[in-house]
């Protein structure tokens, strides 16, 4: 017992589970993007579900417990919902296998390779990068913040709520007058 | 905190607000005249704002910092406001072709508000939360004759693209935000030189750029304006093309000039800008060569527009700043008057052809000399507004040049040079199929409402004035940004 | 209000006028753009003679008139003659009352051309007249813009459309070069204006570094060089004007292609001396090209208006030899033979517009005894094939004797050159041309040609022959104006000289003497 | 060795690249929709560490502007791939070519 | 000075009347000729009034009612009258003869339908030849110059309307051209090292040694004799006088043999001051060489104007060779006794075609003295005169250049003229023994008739200049103009002066004896010429005047012709067809290649839009 609290105090168990939940998160969103078994979209949002769920675990890990709790509600809760009523709605068969274009492939792995690759550099020439985590996520204070310093932009956020229920109104209504 | 500096916002906002609700005690028919309503609404708005009165043009800064009213943010505010008066003009004289007007008229008025949230943006939130109060409003503007294919794929290709700039912009304000822990940007001018040489730095810089980029149209995030351009109810797009342009303008101008300045200065970016507006030029004229429907003409023109203004950009000095706001006010003027031609001439025709043109000075005189004037003035031709702001635009270049002595200037002043020759020819070509087409096949006099000849008049006297009368303008615009670095 | 504004006025507040004129009206169309014309004429005239009553401001201009327009930058509208450009504004008056008086011959549209035309004449002559760098460029360009609109659609020929294009690509990007040169020039002053006086009194006293004069001459020469046909810029020139309406090809080619030179004499001379050291000899090299090799070019053409167009650019070389001169004599050759061609162009395309009214081609092969059915036509078109081969007694003979007399002390190679482009090429083509179209058998097809009868035909072509006539005789006129000016220019461009340019600083002293001369 | 800040940030990085693999890959519209979620997904994932780790809350705050906004792009988008795919009756962008040129 | 408004007077008379003819009188023939040849007249009358009032010397020698025409910087030149002992006698010759070719002008142009055009351009062309020779700088009388070889080819394209002439009038103007250029070239030359025009004053400047053209002094008097060797057709510009013969012959009596050609000698004279030893010896050769060209050409030719221009240029050989020999007294008196009997002899001959209903070819005419009694002697008069019979003034002023030419020393010059003397006098008696004597070679000929007083009372006018002009004192006019030192000879000394010189007296007639000789022998009878039989090739080149048109039509015409089409091609393909053509060509290429961008797939604006991304990072970091 006293080894495991050393091991968390520690952090071991810490980077155990970030790696756990960063492969989970890698993986599934490699399984969102190009899913070998399946290319039904069902799938893939199934696997992004997963994604934002494994997410959620790196934000505990990182102490933002608010953001976790959102991150799932809103996320895993609410998008996908959306994203799977779509679907449903839809109906969407699952996608032809149209042939995938070679050169298209190549040139997009190569173009993305390239962009991953200036990130990763830029992000190696930054020093270590192994200060110790100092904040603690507190979800008073950043409620706090967002209801003082960042009032502004959460009033903007609810007109642009607003906005976005009027278009989807707009859209998806079946006729309009 | 001083939040009486947002009235002019909370203004608006009410009238989005008030646009929406006064749809349901409006019959369907009357509503069309909402615009009108929200016209004068937003034109007394504007004169508050000129007259000084209220707080619509008092300067300062309010919610810590993120929010800033200065003359840079009144002068885009008040180009937002006319824009959005011009464009509900136009929409008026679209609405037959638009369900649910109300909505659509409300929706440009809160675009309207993301603009002018813009123009005061001060920290990367405000940034981010006003760039996407505007976007997400276009995606829906753009869709909104949902009974049209083009409208919608025009809707979704905006959509995806958008949606893609944004996420390599937020990921931009992430590392920026991770490297200096500032998210304010003038906290951040005073750090930003000691994280010269810092990459994770600099890659966040870079892309928040290209999510203005996007919003500018810029090469090579112009790809997707001439499709949505050419798919967007004539109104949208007229509102795309100015508002959203300069709404990207007044951002870049902050980010690059009152965030970053020494970043700006330093050598990578200055040549980045130089040769991305030289690129800009370059590829909006050549395509718009071949190009014959007129709305995605106007598309092209408006990317190697976007390169123009990027000249004043480039040139990274007060004059080129000044340049800017000064075309922008040009261009609001012409582009205008353009889509409004556009919105009445094209109402029968289903393509956007140029030769549905032919016959124009005969069906409506007033709307062909219109037309003429902006294609003239687009084509910097002299007394036109165009012609001076850009005759502002390569004086600043040449001020650059001679200050820095660097040679790209000159590539750049001579790739804009080739740039207006070109364009020459396309708007020739239009003027050209208005005057001068062989056999016109529908000869019908155009009928105009009052408030349609009001327009163009206004959109002709506002190219004229700006084209002879630059001074008040010109000083106005140096005035304001006086503030930039 | 200033002479000049209103010179240049009336034809612009005539097009406003016209705007509001109904289309079927084509007499009242007509008569207001003659009339504006006229008066713009008339005033000239008026201007003209009282030249040397009116008191010349400090700088030496006179009819000076100023209104601050944009402060900020500097500009402002300011007008004034003095010798150089006033005979050019007389020139371009009567060339546009010419012109108009020609447009007869359009028959569609008219309201629209005699719109653009006055829109043309009006910004022509404000440029000329202009004393301020940025609306010297406006109103050169207001002018330009129409020239376009009126070859591409009342252009005849096949070539229209190429023509079209390759003047417009030519002419912009030469315009915009200067334009570019201008601003270069303002910025790297110092000053703060636009203001041309202003400008060389500043830059006299402090000169502009030997780099940036070096870097901005060149700008000015090629913009400029573009838009006056400067060899090898010339090809648009001689289609342009096959295809252009007469009326247009008359202003054109009479009258705004000078703009350039004036530029060069009024702009790059005085404000960038030393560069202007340097580059005379880049000049006197490519007028070389325009002489010799258009003179050349000119001797092939099949087509009556391409061989007028040719020998126009061929002229052309002999104004950038007398610019390239610096020297007294060589300016004010070179502002007599931009005042003579300009009314030498218009004649002649005015000339080929009626005889191309008539018989619908300028193919010199289908051609021929003229002279028989249009004599009155045919003579002066005569004359003024002469007139363009240099013959005495025509105003265009005594610019490029001056000039010849100027360049020789400078360039004796160039000038023996341009002797010979001047007396024998231009002797073949002209005499070739008159040969072909008003010499030999009369082909049946053409028994029904018909003279220009009535005065008012003849009006124009008469008035454009009496003024090559009346400054031939007497160059005085414009010599006494120009010299003092001119003499002016090249003090400044002497006292710039670098010492190797020894050729030059021979004429320093008697220009000086002269300039102090007349000052006295 | 002690997982820092890089690592997340790496993983963040690598979210990125996937979500803009599917969006240059995929064809269907709402897998390509999934994926743009991912890449905002990666950018507050990287807003969440540098908040850890710089002692900062301001980035989580723009987390939570992102999350909302993004949720509110997620309607918007989907209402207006739903009306698409009423009129074209697809959701593959191959579809999607009326305007080109 | 009494009468200066004179010399104005009498060079603006000419052009006054050609304001007026076009101007006003066009349509009236009466009214236009009677207007041209009273101011022709009132110029000639005036002159005789000036001299009288003034003699041959004004009191003031140098410029009459000098006006500044044109004055900047160095450049001064003033519209100024040089009035002279020179300039005097050439006045008098040009009206006097000028006005004589009027008025036969009106006979033998009367049916003409343009006879007002044809006094208007024969006006001007009295003004410009008079302003040539009363101008006193050099700018002035290179723009007179200009003028003569305008009026020259406005007269020669008289009949527009036949190619030839339009052809004859066309090359007649360049090959003037060729020598204005050079004309000017030398005067440019001197200006730019003397800084002066005026005549007076380069001539009192060059003697006093003030100024001096130093080494360049032969080439700058070669390039000025340029402009004569073009006026007065010397070789190689002799070309265009044969064909200029196209023009109506009282211009090619007016022009073409008294006044216009003139003008290079005169030219020559009246800068003489100018020229050095070396550009002399060369002018006296080209002379010399023109003299012997001409004169073999003319043995073969079988127009009747041809012959006789041939035979001008010629004399025109003569007269350049002796001013080469520094001789102008010579030459000037040659010039004028060649104007009085060469403008005989075109008239007459203009009355011989007049007669012959326009027929030209001397094989159609023969036995012509019965019908044309008048004609007959005043052309024996003339061709008399022309060969240099005694007493006739051909006779004096030929021999007087032959004497100069001895006094030269220039012996091979002097071969040179009395052979020539022969072969004029043989070519001429030719022309003479088949058009007047012999049988009718033809119908016309049969029923020729003689001209109308209006065109035979100016022959014998002139017929009598011919005879008498040897001796009436024209020598000493010129001596005193050129020599320092003169002594007025008295009319019967004039009449002796050449046995003086016995030899170039005696060698000269022997030379006039064996050409006349042998032209009776051969052509008394002949019904046709004899003469290519006997030489073969030799008489076939006469013929086709050595071939110099298709030499030069060869060479300087098929140079520059192929230039023009070289320069022509790269104006049209590389200048335009490949710069601009590959710049729109491009541009709209690019334009096009450009837009496959917008394919209008959403995967492929999201890659582009990927692939700007990357291309940004990796260019700025």
């Amino acid at each position: 017992m006293e080894a495991i609290n050393n091991l968390i105090s520690q952090g071991a168990v810490q980077d155990v589970l970030f790696w756990v939940f960063a492969a989970l998160t890698l993986i599934c969103a490699i399984l969102v993007i190009a899913n070998p078994f399946s290319r039904s979209p069902v799938t893939s949002a199934m696997f992004l579900v997963l994604t934002i769920i494994s997410m959620a675990g790196l934000f505990v890990l990182l102490h933002a417990f608010f953001l976790a709790a959102v991150q799932i509600l809103v996320y895993a809760g609410a998008v996908m919902v959306l994203f799977l009523f779509v679907i449903m709605l839809l109906d969407l068969k699952e996608e032809q296998r149209r042939k995938i274009k070679l050169f298209g492939l190549v040139t997009g792995l190569i173009a993305v390779g390239g962009i991953v690759s200036v990130f990763l550099k830029a992000l190696a020439s930054a020093g270590n990068g192994t200060d110790a985590p100092k904040l603690e996520g507190e979800t008073y204070a950043l409620g706090k913040l967002l209801f003082t310093q960042y009032t502004l932009p959460f009033e903007i956020v609810s007109v642009l709520l607003l906005v976005a229920m009027v278009g989807v109104i707009l859209l998806s209504k079946r006729k309009l007058e | 905190m001083n939040a009486s500096l947002i009235s002019l916002e909370i203004s608006v906002i009410g009238l989005g607000l008030v646009l929406m609700l006064a749809d349901l005690f409006m019959p369907a028919e009357r509503r069309k005249f909402l615009g009108y309503a929200a016209i004068a609404a937003l034109g007394v708005l504007l004169l508050a704002s000129f007259a000084g009165c209220g707080s619509c043009s008092l300067t300062g800064t309010a919610f810590h910092g993120a929010f800033v009213n200065d003359g840079l943010s009144l002068f885009f505010k008040r180009l937002f406001i006319i824009a959005a008066i011009l464009v509900l003009f136009v929409a008026v004289e679209f609405s037959d072709r638009l369900t649910a007007i109300s909505e659509y008229y409300s929706l440009i008025v809160f675009a309207l508000a993301g603009m002018l949230f813009a123009a005061s943006a001060n920290d990367f939130a405000m940034l981010f939360v006003s760039i996407e109060l505007i976007t997400i409003t276009f995606y829906v503007l753009v869709s909104f004759q949902r009974n049209k294919l083009a409208s919608l794929e025009a809707g979704v290709k905006y959509l995806i693209l958008g949606a893609l700039s944004s996420a390599f912009m937020i990921f931009g304000i992430a590392l920026i935000w991770g490297t200096t822990g500032q998210l304010n940007f003038t906290e951040l001018a005073a750090v930003a030189s000691q994280f010269a040489d810092s990459k994770i730095f600099l890659l966040g810089v870079l892309l928040v750029l290209v999510g203005l980029g996007f919003k500018i149209a810029a090469f090579p995030f112009q790809i997707w304006a001439p499709d949505v351009y050419q798919g967007a109810p004539t109104p949208t797009t007229a509102f795309l093309a100015i508002g959203s342009k300069a709404a990207g303008f007044v951002l870049l101008m902050r980010f690059l000039f009152s965030a970053i300045p020494s970043i700006t200065h330093s050598h990578a970016l200055s040549t980045m800008l130089i040769i991305v507006s030289g690129i800009t030029i370059l590829y909006g004229n050549l395509c718009a060569l071949p190009q014959r429907n007129l709305k995605r003409l106007l598309a092209y023109s408006s990317i190697s527009h976007a390169g123009y203004l990027l000249l004043g950009v480039a040139a990274l000095n007060a004059n080129g700043q000044a340049a800017i706001l000064y075309y922008l006010a040009g261009y609001l003027f012409t582009v205008l008057a353009a889509f409004l031609v556009i919105a009445l001439v094209l109402r029968q025709l289903e393509t956007e052809d140029v030769s549905g043109l032919a016959g124009l000075n005969q069906r409506s005189p007033l709307l062909a000399a219109t037309l003429t004037i902006a294609m003239v003035s687009l084509a910097g031709i002299p007394p036109l507004a165009g012609f001076f702001g850009k005759f502002l635009l390569l004086k600043s270049v040449v001020e650059a040049a001679q200050t820095t002595g660097n040679p790209g200037y000159y590539c750049l002043l001579f790739t804009a040079l080739v740039g207006v020759v070109i364009s020459l020819y396309y708007y020739f070509n239009v003027v050209r199929a208005i005057y001068w087409s062989k056999e016109p096949k529908d000869v019908s006099p155009i009928e105009m409402s009052g408030a349609a000849k009001l327009t163009a008049w206004l959109c002709i006297a506002g190219i004229f004035a700006l084209g002879l009368f630059p001074n008040a303008v010109l000083n106005f615009a140096l005035l304001a940004v006086g503030g930039l670095k | 209000m200033s002479i000049l504004t209103q010179i240049a006025g009336w034809p612009l507040l005539a097009a406003l006028a016209l705007v509001v004129v109904p289309r079927n009206y084509r007499v009242v169309i007509r008569a207001i753009a003659v009339l504006a014309t006229f008066i713009s004429t008339v005033l000239a005239v008026k201007m003209f003679v009282g030249y040397g009553c009116a008191v010349p401001d400090a700088e030496g201009f006179r009819f000076v008139q100023q209104i601050p327009w944009v402060e900020s930058l500097g500009i402002s509208y300011h007008v004034g003659v003095d010798g150089l450009n006033v005979g050019l504004v007389l020139m371009g008056a009567i060339v546009a009352f010419a012109a108009a008086l020609c447009s007869w011959e359009i028959k569609t549209r008219e309201k629209e051309f005699y719109i653009l035309l006055l829109v043309m004449s009006g910004g022509i002559l404000g440029a000329f007249a202009s004393l301020d760098l940025f609306f010297f460029y406006f109103l050169h360009e207001l002018a330009l813009v129409p020239t376009f609109i009126m070859i591409g659609v009342w252009g005849r020929g096949e070539r229209k459309n190429y023509a079209t294009f390759q003047i417009t690509l030519y002419l912009s990007i030469g315009a915009l070069i200067a334009l570019l040169g201008l601003i270069a020039l303002y910025v790297q002053s110092g000053a703060n204006t636009f203001d041309i006086p202003k400008l060389v009194e500043h830059l006299k006293s402090n000169p502009l570094e030997t780099n940036a004069q070096n870097f901005i001459f060149p700008l000015l020469l090629f913009g400029f060089g573009i838009l006056v046909s400067l060899w090898p810029f010339h090809s648009w020139a001689p289609l342009g004007y096959g295809v252009a309406p007469s009326p247009t090809a008359m202003l054109h080619a009479g009258v705004l292609k000078k703009f350039g030179l004036y530029g060069l004499i009024r702009v790059a001379l005085p404000l960038l001396p030393e560069a202007a050291q340097t580059w005379a000899n880049v000049i006197a090299w490519l007028c070389v090209g325009n002489i010799l090799y258009v003179g050349w070019v000119a001797m092939r053409q099949k087509d009556l208006n391409l061989l007028i167009g040719n020998s126009s650019v061929a002229h052309m070389g002999f104004i950038f030899l007398g610019i390239a001169s610096l020297n007294l004599i060589g300016i004010t050759g070179a502002v007599l033979i931009m005042v003579a061609h300009g009314f030498l162009a218009a004649l002649t395309f005015a000339l080929n517009g009626y005889i191309y009214q008539q018989t619908g081609t300028l193919k010199m092969s289908e051609l021929g005894g003229l002279c028989r059915k249009l004599p009155f036509i045919g003579t002066a078109l005569l004359m003024a094939a002469m007139a363009g081969c240099g013959l005495p007694g025509f105003a265009n003979f005594v610019g490029e004797a001056t000039v010849f007399f100027g360049a020789w002390t400078v360039f004796p190679t160039v000038t023996v050159i341009a002797l010979w482009g001047a007396l024998v090429i231009g002797g073949v083509y002209m005499t070739r041309a008159i040969r072909n179209a008003l010499h030999g058998p009369l082909p049946e097809k053409w028994s029904a040609l018909v003279d220009a009868s009535s005065a008012w035909r003849k009006l124009p072509y008469a008035l454009l022959l009496l003024c090559l006539l009346v400054f031939g005789f007497v160059p005085k006129l414009l010599t006494e104006k120009i010299n003092p000016d001119a003499g002016k220019i090249v003090t400044v461009v002497a006292a710039a000289a670098p010492a190797e340019h020894a050729l030059v600083q021979v004429d320093v002293p008697t220009a000086r003497a002269q300039s102090s001369e007349i000052e006295q | 060795m002690q997982v820092g800040l890089h690592h997340y940030l790496t993983v963040s990085i690598l979210l990125f690249s996937l979500g803009l693999l599917g969006v240059i890959m995929r064809r269907n519209l709402l897998v390509i929709y999934m994926s743009l979620e991912l890449m905002l997904n990666a950018a507050n994932l990287a807003l969440v560490s540098f908040s850890r780790f710089n002692d900062k809350l301001d980035g989580q705050v723009l987390v939570f502007f992102i999350i909302t906004v993004a949720a509110a792009e997620v309607a918007v988008g989907l209402a207006l791939i739903v009306a698409l795919y009423r009129k074209r009756q697809s959701a593959h962008v191959e579809d999607l070519t009326s305007m080109k040129l | 000075m009494k009468h200066e408004l004179f010399p104005w007077l009498i060079l603006f008379l000419p052009l006054i009347s050609v304001a007026v003819i076009t101007l006003f009188t066009l349509r009236s023939k009466m009214v236009s000729s009677l207007i041209s040849i009273g101011a022709v007249s009132a110029s000639f009358i005036l002159t005789v009034l000036f001299i009288a009032a003034n003699g041959f010397h004004p009191e003031v020698p140098g410029d009459v009612l000098n006006w500044n025409w044109l004055s900047i910087d160095q450049l001064n030149v003033d519209f100024g009258l040089k009035v002279d002992a020179l300039s005097l006698m050439m006045t008098l010759v040009v009206t006097g003869v000028g006005g004589l070719i009027h008025i036969y002008s009106y006979g033998y142009m009367h049916d003409d339908r343009s006879l007002s055009r044809f006094f208007a351009k024969l006006s001007l062309f009295t003004f410009s030849m008079l302003g040539i020779v009363l101008a006193n700088n050099f700018l002035m009388m290179f723009i007179f110059w200009e003028l003569v070889g305008i009026s020259s080819y406005l007269l020669i394209g008289f009949w527009f309307e036949k190619p030839s002439a339009g052809d004859a009038a066309k090359k007649a103007f360049i090959t003037n051209r060729l020598g204005d250029f050079g004309f000017l070239f030398g005067i440019l030359m001197v200006w730019g090292l003397l800084h002066s025009l005026n005549f007076s004053e380069l001539q009192s400047g060059v003697a006093a040694g003030t100024v001096t053209l130093g080494a360049s002094a032969t080439i700058a008097g070669l390039l000025i004799f340029c402009g004569a060797m073009g006026k007065s057709a010397q070789f190689p510009l002799h070309v265009w006088l044969p064909d200029a013969m196209e023009g109506p012959t009282p211009v090619s009596a007016l022009i073409h043999a008294a006044t216009m050609v003139a003008a290079g000698v005169y030219m020559l004279c009246r800068s003489l001051f100018l020229f050095d030893h070396g550009a002399l010896q060369v002018i006296a050769y080209i002379g010399g060489f023109t003299s012997l060209l001409a004169a073999l050409m003319a043995m073969q030719q079988n127009d009747i104007k041809r012959i006789i221009a041939y035979s001008t240029l010629s004399q025109l050989g003569y007269m350049v060779m002796v001013v080469g020999l520094n001789g102008p007294t010579p030459a000037m008196f040659h010039l004028t006794t060649h104007a009085f009997f060469k403008a005989l002899l075109f008239l007459s001959a203009g009355s011989v075609i007049m007669g012959m209903h326009h027929e030209q070819d001397i094989w159609q005419m023969g036995n012509l003295r019965k019908k044309m009694p008048i004609t007959f002697w005043t052309f024996l008069i003339g061709s008399l005169a022309l060969c240099g019979v005694p007493p006739f003034s051909g006779f004096y002023s030929k021999d007087s250049i032959l004497a100069q030419a001895i006094d030269q020393h220039n012996y091979l010059l002097f071969g040179i003229a009395t052979f020539v003397a022969a072969l004029t006098t043989f070519y001429t008696f030719r022309l003479f023994f088949v058009v007047f004597l012999g049988k009718e070679k033809s119908k016309a000929a049969a029923h020729a008739h003689e001209s109308p007083f209006v065109m035979t009372g100016p022959l014998m006018v002139l017929a009598v200049f011919s005879v008498i002009g040897g001796f009436i004192g024209i020598t000493n006019n010129f001596e005193s103009q050129f020599a320092h030192e003169h002594e007025s000879l008295t009319m019967m000394q004039q009449l002796l002066e050449p046995f003086h010189k016995p030899i170039p007296m005696c060698l000269g007639l022997g030379a006039v004896a064996i050409g006349f000789f042998a032209a009776m022998s051969i052509y008394k009878d002949a019904e046709t010429d004899p003469l290519p039989a006997r030489l073969g090739g030799l008489s076939k080149a006469m013929a086709n005047r050595f071939y110099f048109d298709e030499l030069y039509e060869a060479t300087v015409i098929r140079l520059h012709d192929f230039i023009a089409a070289v320069f022509d091609w790269i104006d049209r393909w590389i200048l335009e067809g490949g710069c601009i053509g590959l710049i729109r060509g491009g541009t709209d290429f690019t334009g096009r290649a450009l837009r496959l961008m917008q394919t209008g797939n959403l995967q492929t604006y999201a890659f582009l839009f990927v692939l700007g991304v990357a291309v940004l990072l990796y260019f700025v970091l």
